[in-house]
């Protein structure tokens, strides 16, 4: 772990920016500081060597979030920056009584715990989890990344209902915002006018498509897998919709074809369960699928997985901001 | 002999429910149905009383059970047999002058009005023959709501109103007491039957005494004070429907639940011999000169009768608390007693309002010239109620006041005589002076403001006149009422 | 080969595999033809479950493989085979015959997303139920509630005001998640494990650290969100009133029975019966707001004049009858929750069904558009009177039975006042259904409202009758409700259930 | 006082994570903006995460990514120092017969180099566990933030603000309307 004092002084970062979240007026104010609190957060979690979650918050934290916000706010308020809150703000007394109970609550409790830190901490010995996933993935599997095996095989069946969940986010976004028209043309004066943006365009939405297909399909050596990966690929229509326009962004990449892939990535998760359990092992039981080398099938199975993963997280990413983003 | 099983005695009216709900298109045809079922559940009670005196029967029926040990269970037994051959004897003359009465006054939802008449004496039915508390509840609270669409039969703003004080009433004073009393003798007994001597024996005094007051006081249909006030605001119902409630079937299932849980929950011995008991006789007390005083400042005529209701209700609550053979006897007795002079009178100023339109009782003067034999029924029902021989009234009233005697309750006693005294004054004037007094000089050529009156239609006079007969017959022939009460109470013990 | 051992994770599967295929068929029949299958069909599998831990006890699915506590493990045992038949079943009599009513509240181009989102909001709810692993029980809520928020939203088409109660949904139901997923951790925290069993058999030696006691009081407190207890049930009376017809059924009738089901198994198998009751003072804050839910939603029951939102409050006041039960710590009164937990979800379901005719016929359901409409919709009328009969819990329907059990449950602990309430509670109900029935019945019509055409469709009437013949087969088969005791008592053992 | 020391050596983070909570809790509550609303929320719910992550934290642990014996040697020895020679043989031995025999076959080191590389080699790992669950976390919050953000549009286009208080006066416009 990183030096200590770093994490502290990082922590009073986040918790000054989060003050500063609460209190800005101009909600595309809140909303940047939001991004900047996500970002915050992910060098946070670097600090703690959790190097998975800090690539996912830097993802959805501070890019997916901050874009729907702002894709939210162009949307609700007049322009951007138009948008504000009405009252100056004053100390509501209700709420604070409420989150201050609440917060006196949590403290008390964590006044038990053991250290941070601290290796003989139950959540570290327990020897059929923690233990386990750290002792014995490696021989079961042969995959290095820890977080990777957890994710897609140990509790495989949690992360398959993340996928869902993703799904089902879509799918609420669809249902209330979807208008089955064709998007406008983009008025003149936008950006793609500018050469500048337009040649960086090209030149980068490549490479990040490169890297969001490479995050996905390595997540079992470093850090990254299926959402990090989906979402980085997701970005790479964001920067390209944004340069050229919803409309030409919709022509490269029908959202017909981002719905059908939505479910689809869900499909081949479970699909991958089901072909385990067809194969005569337990539902996700990745073993069944090389019964000579259990540890290869484990590999096959979490690389499919992710792939699913992937494929749904970035179309659905794609469809929540064609839904946002239309006018 | 022969009986039929206790269940038919349900399924008469219920069926009969359904076929005159079907029938609502054809009235002749519906009521011929209506007086058809009260008729075959009269032989269908009838039968029952040999079974039950000469060979001692029980004739059961066990229907689904709810809970382990929680079932439907029909028993019949001689307390309940009055109460359902009073309903069942009543039903037949109360229909007959249903039918006057309704048609004579052009009611509106004449079907539903038959229909939910059916379904109430099914509940009675169930009441009377209940093999257990739960059974009891279960019918106690199917009458509430079966009777509930007669009340408010008018649909008036008043008629709202009296409905939801009549089930806020019966229902607060059911669901919440009486079902807490109910389940609670579950949790502590492990049954809810009835049987003879009680089933209470290993629960503490205090209690019992807690259990007791649960009983009495979630009997919301006894209309002890102070939950009396659903039964006169419930007037504004036909009046049928008052006899219904008066003498066939609501306030009985009351007082029949006193008297029930008196003798077979918590058993004669247990009430006299917990002093905790001793307030219920001070409320019935009560209850009986407070209402007999209120009933003499009505001059409305169905109003008084109400008020003279809730006052007689409580002899038999009187009789319940008492704890002896004598009182419960007494209890018994009046129930059928006061059913057959009430019903009377109720008959009597329905006949007149249908005749006459009058409801005050000092309009009535000098009618009885008019209505001569409406009248003569009024006094005999009058007379039956304050408990003069030769009226049926005069056996209960008699039994009751030994029963306060050998109890050792004098003061009680005087409480009887004085109300009696009250009855007679504010019931026998009616009759008096319909039949002596002239009546109001009106502006009409000759005559009075009652020109042009005559007797109701026939079906109500044939109907009151059968209940007064009734009355009568009581006084002579009480050998079978006798010999039932002694079958629950052996008298002289 | 035999799918037999893979029952367990079919019955979760179906309906979200079912769930994701009808998200990509854009045809609206078909979606409800898909709709329909799926939710029959698991129907099926969760009475092929509950027969198999009826014959064989607790059955465990090791997810991917992995034993737990490594990995997630299915565990079913007689409770939630129970609640999860109820869950799939409701859904089998509720999706198949929603589409008229989908037809008319929801636009023709969503209806492969509405379905859509109702099977995998029933697939969560399964899943919730079935689950043995407690962070997987915190997914699996979360789909079923975010599915719910959208589902609710829907309602927008016939009043904007469904968007306003799905955010308020959202916002209650994500503390409320939120509060749950601290409580675990700091489960986790002290135990070092997420399945359930296992963190069972390790707080028995944790009784003492406040860690624990936090977790196990955030915990109550986030199921009481999730829940709508009292004073948190605003959401749910906004939500049921404006959300579509059927999804208001499917939901009253299974949403919070699921939310009940998690509390009895964190209350009784995960904390047990010492940290619940003897340490932590669940049955004190349960009770007390339980109590205030009884009497506090009958009264804003029966000052509603929408008919949904009358049985929206209602729902509230049975929340109470739950929670009251189970929060009793005994025998009796977890088979009164248990009962409830049934009858209601069926009383519920049918009333929901009921009034969504009525909407069908009248195009809302105030008293104004219920105004005797038993003289053209009998049969609608005859199911509203039985379900208001119902949640009376008049004798001879189930509600009876429960309330039964919650007085002598009460009485047993020497509680004769939450006695009483209960109690109170049914004659509350007396007032608002009796007022209900009046205008149903005696009312005239005309005045008010038009009178309505005919009787609605067969689809509204027939399972709601359905389901109210399963609440009178309730109150009258001591049979059914003795084997419920059965498995309360199982349930009471404590430890690994 | 020294309950409180204790506190900010031994919890500090915990104690961080519970004021994001409260900060987040009391801007759902408060804040009468629906968009407000969700970013208080999603404040709340970040909070949670750190408290996730750091029960996960194992003092001096690297990252829950299984190093081979000799990615482990590498680095430690990129961190000493000794001769490239020796660092060579050293590595030849970890693929033959594993971290002991390296050991050995690097020979003596000076006392603080030899600490600091034995630990190294011995460094454990952080535990997976918790990132996978805030994993899930995180993309749940995101979905649930989506889903509000889609309702907050449709409310301004059905109620023409995001602010509750005025949604409520509308709403009350509209009844006083509908019974006039």
């Amino acid at each position: 772990m990183t030096d200590r004092w770093i994490v502290e002084l990082l922590l009073a970062v986040v918790v000054v920016t989060a003050v500063g979240v609460v209190r800005a007026r101009n909600l595309l104010v809140a909303s940047v500081l939001l991004g900047i609190y996500s970002l915050v957060m992910a060098l946070i979690w670097t600090a703690m060597e959790a190097y998975d979650v800090a690539l996912t918050e830097a993802a959805v934290g501070a890019g997916i979030s901050t874009l729907l916000l702002i894709g939210a706010l162009i949307r609700t308020g007049s322009r951007i920056g138009g948008s504000k809150e009405r009252d100056a703000p004053r100390i509501d007394k209700v709420a604070l009584a409420v989150a201050v109970l609440t917060g006196a609550a949590l403290a008390y409790g964590t006044l038990d715990m053991p250290a941070i830190g601290d290796p003989t901490a139950p959540v570290h010995v327990h020897p059929k989890v923690a233990r386990h996933y750290i002792d014995r993935s490696m021989e079961e599997t042969h995959v290095p990344n820890m977080v990777t095996v957890v994710l897609a095989s140990y509790r495989g069946y949690d992360t398959m209902f993340e996928t869902c969940v993703v799904f089902t986010a879509a799918l609420g976004v669809m249902v209330l915002l979807r208008r089955r028209r064709p998007p406008a043309e983009p008025a003149p004066g936008e950006m793609r006018e500018q050469a500048i943006f337009v040649v960086m365009t090209r030149m980068t939405v490549p490479f990040v498509l490169a890297y969001g297909s490479y995050v996905i399909t390595h997540g079992e050596l470093g850090p990254g897998g299926g959402f990090q990966g989906g979402v980085i690929l997701a970005a790479g229509y964001l920067i390209y919709a944004l340069v050229y326009g919803l409309a030409a962004a919709q022509r490269a990449l029908p959202p017909r074809l981002t719905d059908v892939g939505a479910g689809l990535g869900v499909l081949i998760y479970a699909g991958v369960g089901v072909a385990c359990l067809l194969l005569g092992g337990d539902f996700l039981a990745y073993d069944a699928l090389n019964q000579a080398d259990p540890a290869k099938g484990q590999q096959l199975g979490m690389t499919l997985v992710e792939l699913g993963v992937g494929l749904t997280v970035a179309c659905v990413m794609v469809t929540i901001f064609n839904e946002v983003a239309q006018p | 002999m022969t009986h039929v099983s206790p269940e038919l005695t349900l399924v008469i009216p219920l069926v009969g429910a359904v076929i005159i709900a079907l029938l609502g298109r054809w009235p002749n045809a519906r009521e011929a149905v209506t007086l058809a079922c009260a008729a075959a559940l009269l032989l269908a009670v009838g039968s029952l009383f040999p079974a039950v005196l000469e060979h001692g029967a029980r004739p059961a029926w066990r229907g689904p059970e709810v809970l382990p040990g929680l079932g439907l269970v029909l028993e019949v037994e001689p307390l309940g047999l009055i109460y359902a051959g009073v309903a069942a004897l009543l039903w037949l003359p109360n229909s007959l002058y249903s039918i006057g009465y309704m048609r004579g006054h052009h009611e509106t939802n004449q079907t539903r009005f038959f229909a939910c008449f059916a379904l109430s004496i099914a509940s009675a039915m169930g009441i009377a023959f209940s093999g257990n508390l739960f059974t009891l509840f279960v019918f106690y609270e199917a009458l509430s709501l079966a009777t509930f669409p007669l009340v408010t039969h008018h649909g008036t703003e008043k008629a709202q109103r009296a409905g939801r004080l009549y089930v806020g009433f019966l229902f607060g004073t059911s669901m919440v007491l009486m079902l807490l009393a109910i389940v609670w003798t579950w949790t502590l007994t492990g049954t809810v039957d009835f049987r003879a001597g009680g089933i209470l024996g290993d629960v503490s005094p205090g209690l019992t005494a807690v259990l007791f007051g649960l009983f009495m006081l979630g009997s919301g249909k006894a209309a002890v004070m102070p939950f009396h006030f659903w039964l006169p605001s419930a007037m504004v119902a036909p009046t049928p429907v008052s006899a219904l409630l008066h003498a066939v079937a609501v306030v009985k299932a009351g007082v029949f639940v006193v008297l029930k849980v008196s003798v077979y929950v918590f058993g004669v011995d247990t009430v006299a011999s917990g002093v905790h008991h001793e307030w219920l006789l001070y409320l019935a007390a009560a209850t009986i000169l407070i209402a007999s005083i209120v009933a003499m400042t009505k001059d409305d005529l169905k109003a008084r009768l109400a008020y003279s209701t809730v006052g007689q209700l409580s002899y038999i609550v009187l009789g319940a608390a008492l704890g002896n053979s004598l009182g419960v006897a007494g209890g018994g007795l009046h129930i059928a007693m006061h059913a057959f002079g009430k019903i009377t009178l109720f008959f009597c100023a329905g006949a007149i309002y249908v005749a006459a339109h009058k409801t005050k009782v000092s309009e009535l003067t000098g009618l009885g010239r008019r209505m001569p034999f409406t009248m003569l029924a009024f006094a005999v029902g009058a007379l039956s109620i304050i408990g003069l021989p030769p009226l049926g009234g005069a056996w209960s009233k008699w039994y009751l006041g030994l029963a306060t005697l050998e109890a050792g309750h004098a003061g009680l006693l005087v409480v009887l005589l004085i109300s009696s005294l009250l009855n007679v004054a504010y019931l026998l004037p009616i009759p008096l002076k319909a039949f002596f007094l002239s009546p109001p000089a009106g502006d009409g050529a000759h005559g009075g403001a009652d020109e042009g009156i005559h007797e109701a239609p026939l079906p109500c006079l044939i109907a009151l006149g059968l209940t007064a007969l009734g009355s009568v017959a009581l006084f002579f022939w009480p050998d079978l009422l006798l010999r039932l009460v002694t079958e629950v109470a052996p008298l002289g013990s | 080969m035999t799918l037999t051992p893979q029952v367990p994770a079919l019955v979760v599967l179906v309906p979200l595999l079912a769930g994701v295929v009808i998200g990509l068929v854009r045809h609206a029949g078909l979606a409800w033809l898909l709709a329909s299958l799926a939710s029959v069909t698991t129907f099926a599998l969760t009475l092929a479950l509950a027969a198999r831990v009826q014959a064989e006890g607790v059955v465990i699915y090791a997810m991917g493989g992995w034993a737990a506590p490594t990995g997630i493990e299915l565990r079913v045992d007689a409770l939630n085979a129970l609640v999860l038949a109820l869950v799939a079943g409701m859904a089998a009599v509720i999706v198949p015959t929603s589409r008229a009513s989908v037809a008319r509240e929801v636009p023709a181009d969503r209806h492969d997303q509405f379905y859509a989102l109702v099977l995998l909001c029933v697939a969560g709810m399964l899943g919730v139920t079935a689950t043995g692993d407690a962070f997987n029980l915190y997914v699996l809520i979360e789909i079923s509630s975010l599915t719910a928020y959208a589902l609710v939203a829907l309602g927008r088409s016939r009043d904007r005001r469904a968007l306003t109660a799905s955010f308020q949904y959202l916002i209650m139901g994500s503390i409320g998640a939120s509060f749950l997923l601290v409580g675990l951790g700091y489960l986790f925290l002290a135990t070092g494990t997420l399945n359930m069993a296992d963190m069972a058999v390790r707080l028995a030696d944790l009784h003492g650290s406040t860690t624990v006691r936090t977790g196990v009081a955030f915990v109550i407190v986030g199921l009481s969100l999730k829940m709508a207890l009292f004073p948190v049930h605003q959401w749910m009376a906004d939500a049921y009133t404006y959300a579509p017809t059927s999804v208001t059924a499917l939901m009253a009738s299974t949403a919070t029975k699921v939310g009940v089901y998690i509390t009895i198994r964190f209350v009784y198998t995960i904390f047990g019966h010492e940290l619940s009751f003897v340490i932590m003072p669940t049955d004190a804050f349960l009770l007390a707001f339980a109590c205030l839910a009884i009497v506090v939603g009958s009264l804003q029951a029966i000052r509603q004049h929408d008919v949904r939102r009358l049985l929206a409050y209602s729902s509230v006041a049975q929340i109470g009858y739950l929670v009251l039960g189970l929060a009793l710590g005994s025998a009796l009164g977890l088979s009164g929750t248990l009962v409830h937990l049934l009858n209601h979800a069926l009383v519920k379901g049918a009333l929901f069904l009921a009034v969504g005719a009525v909407v069908y016929r009248q195009g809302g359901a105030t008293m104004h558009e219920l105004t005797g409409i038993a003289r053209r919709m009998p049969l609608t009328a005859a199911a509203i009177a039985v379900g208001g009969l119902g949640l009376i819990g008049v004798p001879l329907t189930g509600g009876f039975v429960s309330k039964w059990y919650l007085v002598a449950g009460a009485l047993e602990a020497g509680l004769w006042p939450v006695a009483v309430v209960v109690l109170v509670g049914s004659l509350l109900a007396v007032a608002y259904v009796l007022r209900l029935l009046q205008v149903v019945y005696f009312g005239e019509p005309g005045t008010v409202a038009p009178e309505p055409a005919g009787e609605a469709p067969a689809s509204f009437w027939a399972p709601a009758l359905l389901l109210l013949l399963g609440s009178v087969a309730l109150g009258v088969s001591g049979q059914l409700t003795g084997g419920l005791i059965a498995a309360a008592a199982g349930a009471l053992a404590g430890g690994a259930p | 006082m020294s309950l409180l020391a204790t506190g900010l050596f031994n919890l500090l983070n915990y104690w961080v994570y519970v004021s994001l909570m409260m900060i987040g809790l009391y801007a759902v509550i408060a804040k009468t903006n629906l968009v407000k609303k969700v970013i208080g929320l999603s404040l709340f719910q970040t909070g949670i995460f750190i408290f996730y992550i750091s029960m996960g934290v194992v003092s001096g642990a690297t990252t829950p990514i299984t190093w081979t014996d000799a990615e482990r040697l590498r680095l430690g020895l990129s961190r000493v120092e000794v001769a490239p020679e020796r660092a060579a043989a050293a590595l030849a031995a970890v693929e033959e017969d594993g971290l002991d025999a390296a050991r050995a076959a690097l020979g003596p080191l000076a006392p603080a180099d030899a600490a600091r590389l034995d630990e190294l080699l011995a460094r454990p790992y952080t535990n997976p566990l918790p990132h996978v669950l805030i994993l899930t976390a995180i993309v749940v919050s995101v979905s649930t933030m989506a889903v509000a953000l889609a309702i907050v549009m449709e409310i301004k286009a059905a109620y023409g603000t995001i602010e509750s208080d005025e949604i409520v006066t509308a709403e009350l416009e509209t009844a006083r309307a509908a019974r006039s």
